[in-house]
């Protein structure tokens, strides 16, 4: 095996581990106070969870031996036969794709989950949800991979996927006590940036990991990912300052819309693209959430403004703008064919993801409930739930 | 004694306490706190798009006790420094205080001051 | 007038405060702080192994001054809102204010408030 | 009753609540503030190169209410326990409460401390 | 030079180098608000202290020419002689190993020590006590090594070393005023779980680079080195949850257990064992504190508890699990026999650590002193030694 | 292309990309509470604003043609021709330096500047001041690299020049309100030390990353950042001792200086020269700001007395040093005539900085102006600017 490659990969797998307790900050700080250290522990926990999901069922769901298409088989239970240092750096690194996706539809739910609930839900979501999809888009077999579906690091499989799951659980959770009554700021700027710029670090290993060796692909990857990034940035800053002030925290989400929408496209176009889909997902991204305020939906981190509307957007994008300064059509395939297959993927992944997460959520609401009491809600979570505040100025 | 306790912007804090000293009235004590008064607060949208009155604002609650006589100009001082004429400069309220001691020599009433 | 200071659970100011303006009190200040009563605090197993008990807790005061006609009334509704019936539900002290101020246009006494 | 108001060391307030506990005071809330007295405060030098005199120091408030019979011992046990006999100690203030009610019960007076 | 591996073992280099301010973040936010500064200052100075220490003379006493089995001499001080890019990366990588060692040491003694006294103690336990057993085991010549006892990447020389020092530390100074009275809780949870991410990031490095190329062992110990953490946060969450609440702190916690434990085997066995080794680690480490604060022993950051019976654990498990899943026993080499090797490394490293701290700590206090003054420990050691708060929330 | 030098490259631009936020943590932890979004803000927004322009003309500018050894045409606008993964690679590499550099300068005006001021400064700067100085001393034909100036990783085009321009910028801006009346210490202790942490693991990037290749002079050049990195932590904290206690500040300020003057010299020197620059480094940046204190001029965050004057002592001893236990002077040029073609570079910097930073930001001020209202300033800029406090704990 090419050392420079393993080192790659090893590499990119530790960078997207970041992302994940990143997110967390992400999430953290735009919480409330009283909710930080519970909104930290659901990617934390996260980790713990689906780290040993994948390497028991879920790698052998999502990559063994396929069934249909559909889903792989169980034969690489517990790594069964997963061996040989290339299945097992591409174990590694697709099991960090498994837990930040199920950490991304924390968000929807941030505020007001009771945590037993929670557990389950990570274990169920995954399992039923996630690994499927993955199964479609990347495994041999899977059949949007055989349809020409392009996607290059996850746009479907983990910004969709997550995004709309995040709608779902937005409506069937209910609003928090005291929306659009009580101010429910971000309680704590710096780590709001802090989070983004881990998972913008991250997201190099992300994209540029996802050409699976340090070659052309990864760089040009590399190069659109830190763009879009950039673009993002000025997009959102720009629309927050139309609609009032600049805004810092604007300035991290911006980022993050960015780069969620050049994760399909990173392999498939260069910077002059990447510069107007990061742009475009700015703005979009800005306004998804206002308009699902509207509706009264509380989707408390706008999970799906980000990552469902911002994927959503990238994965069109990917066939509107595949092969413009970098990739190119698959043979045979013109552009609006190709924009087709990306529609349908998009529309799949969408159904998929909002069907089945409302199935999970509706099981466990019928039977231990989803919420905390009122009273542990005004408490907060970290109180309620963990019995560890945040945080302990005066001690 | 008199207890003069006054609710102002935070911003104005440092005027507020330099007059005072310059005034020569050293002593005092800062508490931050949160306030609502006629000033409704403003409007905020919040990240996820809904919209929000914050009618909670943050105040500085600057308490000294002075002696009878200085009552009046104590509160001069700090009209004159905290005033900016919108509405949210704060209220001041006035309280008797029975005695006062100092900690360290355990000196009371005025001299203590 | 009087001054009304309210301890209570902090999850409890939301409420509260919200009632009181319903009730028509609309100027007030929050301040946090930890308090110790009959409510003994909890047991703690610190991550080094130690037990401790927390007698100090975080709560929340309330004050307001408020007309002494109003006073009762505002007793009334802090009472009837903050109340859980569980040990560590606080206190309400009620004081005289000899004068009250608005820093902005000068006023004083009761149309100050 | 009586509301005693201590200013103290921040560093003091553990030794003090609990020698108030063992002389039988449970009820009292603590705030930080930042205070400003005879205790000039202390010269920095900021890491840009300049020189300020920090004169808010960190203090803070331990605050109870007490049977007016009490209020002497109270204040002799806050004395003996926060004094250092340096400048910064703090002072003590002393003002009439006209009334207690407890939350919880809807108690009022005395028996409500 | 191969590139790949160059590239490698410099990214290792320079994700164990992050583990010491990550370590300073999670024991800063361990702390109380008013000794925070100075705990992370403990953290973040042993770099400075150590990073000068390791070239002028502590990689030579560690790695120089071999006497007797026990140390090596001085020939290479100031790094003579240390030339070739492979010799300045093996030196560079084992100095990142070098600082975080003693830097761990410091959570025993968190919130109470002088930092005059501090400075002096890591000149001294880096040189007198880590460097030798750092020669055992990883020297050429070094007696552990010959014997056959098995280390991958330093759960005796790390983990168990810096463990066992912690309780001599802890037992020394005595217990921080007010233990057992006041409530000595975590100050800042965001805090503690940025530290442990920053930890779990750099651990790829410290552990898969312990391979010293990108090789396929590094890949296993990558693969290993995740599922343990993971399995980690599992069972320290479940032991809290037991005796309470699920624990942010103690997920937190749980994943440097299972990183702990997995490190001297990381090179050794498969994820399956990876799994139980994390997951008892879990529950290890989350009653080994308990126990030592029955006897009242204040081991203010659990360093005893954590890296000492975690490290003690995963040297075991060495020889419980080598070739399950991965790697074999030695030529000629029955488990029994391994085991008892690993129990002769971990018995001498723990009279070794604990005797030689004891003598330099009882030195120290025999001279200059070890703990700040009852004034100064109440004040806090922001204040009282480096006259700057931690935080300054309201100027 | 070699994968092991990818591999390399493309992390060495992630890890310099994640210092600009690093600096933000840096900068925000040292401003005052009502100031740490908007400190923080500069940094990221910097990173959006410079990660575009780059793209779209300042990477042209910098390493298009030559003209006249000045600066480069336009032919590359937009990376037109930017297409070999080779060119890709030093191109987003590159971009990651003239990221941080204009980020370094903010630190001069922290706590005061209008933030539209402060975007046009940004662009502004980064074309006009910036790409020039890259041209001289890393492009093909540019004249300070024909010369034979020696400038490793940028002690000038990146320190010097940020360093000087933060100080026409002081000057321009005049001192802050309250400036030797009120305290305005660091907020954040530990956001500080994050900070400067992952600056120093950034720093590995920024320094191995300019041997542009996975090759013994990288691993010579990270060893001796990190020697040096180490040294400028105690040379700090001793003058911080002797002038009063040992400083966390200062522990987390000297790890800059010392990395600031190892950068231009990282490929030419080894361990023990890096050992005395560093520490030199921690004592002349600690004295340099109090001089300038001394004189009223208000640089906020020490941009000047850290990176202009560590940079300049970097470059200087780059000339002085060269040869000493690493890399040769060039063919036929005596250790005088270098150290004459550093002092030539560094004053060229210095006037070139100086003079051009004035320009733009007297055009600025002549024009929208370049400080917020009295009112605004006391309020904070993270409302008056933001409309977001950094910290909202009581919610
Ligand atoms: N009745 C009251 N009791 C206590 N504090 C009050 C009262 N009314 C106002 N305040 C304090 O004074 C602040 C300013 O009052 P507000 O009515 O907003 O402005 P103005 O005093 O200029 O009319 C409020 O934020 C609150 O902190
Ligand atoms: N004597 C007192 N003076 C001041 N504050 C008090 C006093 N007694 C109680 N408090 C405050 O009231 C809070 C609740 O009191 P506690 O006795 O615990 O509950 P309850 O009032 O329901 O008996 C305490 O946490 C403290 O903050
Ligand atoms: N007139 C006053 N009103 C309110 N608080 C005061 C007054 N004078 C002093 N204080 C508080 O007491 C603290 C200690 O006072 P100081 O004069 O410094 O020491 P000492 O009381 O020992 O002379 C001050 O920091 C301030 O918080």
């Amino acid at each position: 095996m090419d050392t420079g490659n393993t080192a790659w990969l090893l590499v990119c797998s530790a960078l997207v581990l970041l992302m994940t307790p990143g997110l967390g900050l992400f999430y953290g700080g735009l919480a409330r106070a009283k909710n930080a250290a519970a909104t930290i522990m659901h990617s934390f926990m996260t980790i713990g969870i689906v780290g040993v999901v994948w390497v028991l069922w879920g790698y052998s769901l999502a990559f063994g031996p396929d069934v249909g298409g559909f889903i792989g088989d169980l034969s690489l239970f517990g790594l069964a036969g997963v061996t040989s240092p290339e299945d097992q750096i591409f174990m590694v690194f697709q099991g960090m794709f498994a837990i930040i996706t199920p950490a991304l539809v924390t968000g929807a739910f941030a505020e007001r989950m009771k945590f037993s609930a929670f557990v389950i839900f990570i274990v169920l979501w995954v399992t039923i949800v996630y690994t499927p999809v993955a199964h479609w888009v990347w495994a041999e077999g899977g059949w949007l991979l055989e349809l020409g579906a392009l996607d290059f690091a996850g746009g479907t499989v983990v910004h969709i996927n997550s995004g709309v799951a995040a709608l779902a659980a937005a409506i069937i959770f209910g609003r928090r006590l005291g929306y659009d009554r009580e101010p429910m700021e971000p309680h704590n700027v710096p780590m709001v940036v802090l989070g983004a710029a881990l998972l913008w670090f991250g997201w190099f290993g992300f994209n540029a990991g996802s050409a699976l060796a340090a070659d052309a692909t990864a760089v040009n990857a590399f190069v659109v990912t830190n763009t879009a990034a950039c673009a993002g940035v000025l997009g959102w800053v720009a629309m927050s300052w139309i609609f009032g002030k600049p805004s810092v925290i604007g300035a991290a989400s911006g980022a993050v819309a960015g780069l969620v929408a050049i994760t399909p496209a990173a392999g498939f176009v260069g910077a002059m693209p990447a510069i107007l889909i990061g742009l475009v997902a700015g703005v979009l991204c800005f306004i998804a959430p206002m308009l699902l305020g509207k509706l009264k939906v509380d989707d408390s981190l706008a999970v799906w403004g980000v990552h469902g509307i911002g994927g959503t957007w990238g994965a069109l994008a990917t066939g509107l703008f595949v092969g413009v300064g970098y990739g190119a059509l698959a043979e045979g395939v013109d552009r609006m064919t190709q924009v087709m297959y990306q529609l349908i993927g998009i529309g799949v992944t969408w159904v998929w993801a909002f069907v089945m997460t409302a199935i999970i959520l509706f099981a466990i609401k019928a039977t231990i409930g989803l919420r905390v009491s009122d009273a542990e809600e005004q408490t907060g979570l970290d109180i309620s739930q963990h019995d560890e505040p945040a945080y302990r100025f005066t001690q | 004694m008199k207890k003069v306790e006054a609710i102002i912007r935070p911003e104005k804090v440092t005027v507020v306490k330099d007059a005072l000293a310059d005034a020569g009235f050293v002593g005092l004590n800062v508490v931050s706190v949160t306030g609502r008064g006629a000033q409704k607060g403003v409007v905020h949208t919040g990240r996820s798009g809904q919209h929000v009155v914050i009618d909670m604002l943050a105040k500085a609650k600057v308490e000294l006790v002075v002696r009878d006589e200085d009552t009046e100009q104590v509160c001069q001082v700090i009209i004159d420094t905290a005033r900016t004429g919108e509405i949210g400069d704060g209220k001041i309220f006035i309280s008797t205080v029975e005695d006062v001691i100092r900690v360290r020599t355990g000196e009371r009433g005025e001299s203590a001051i």
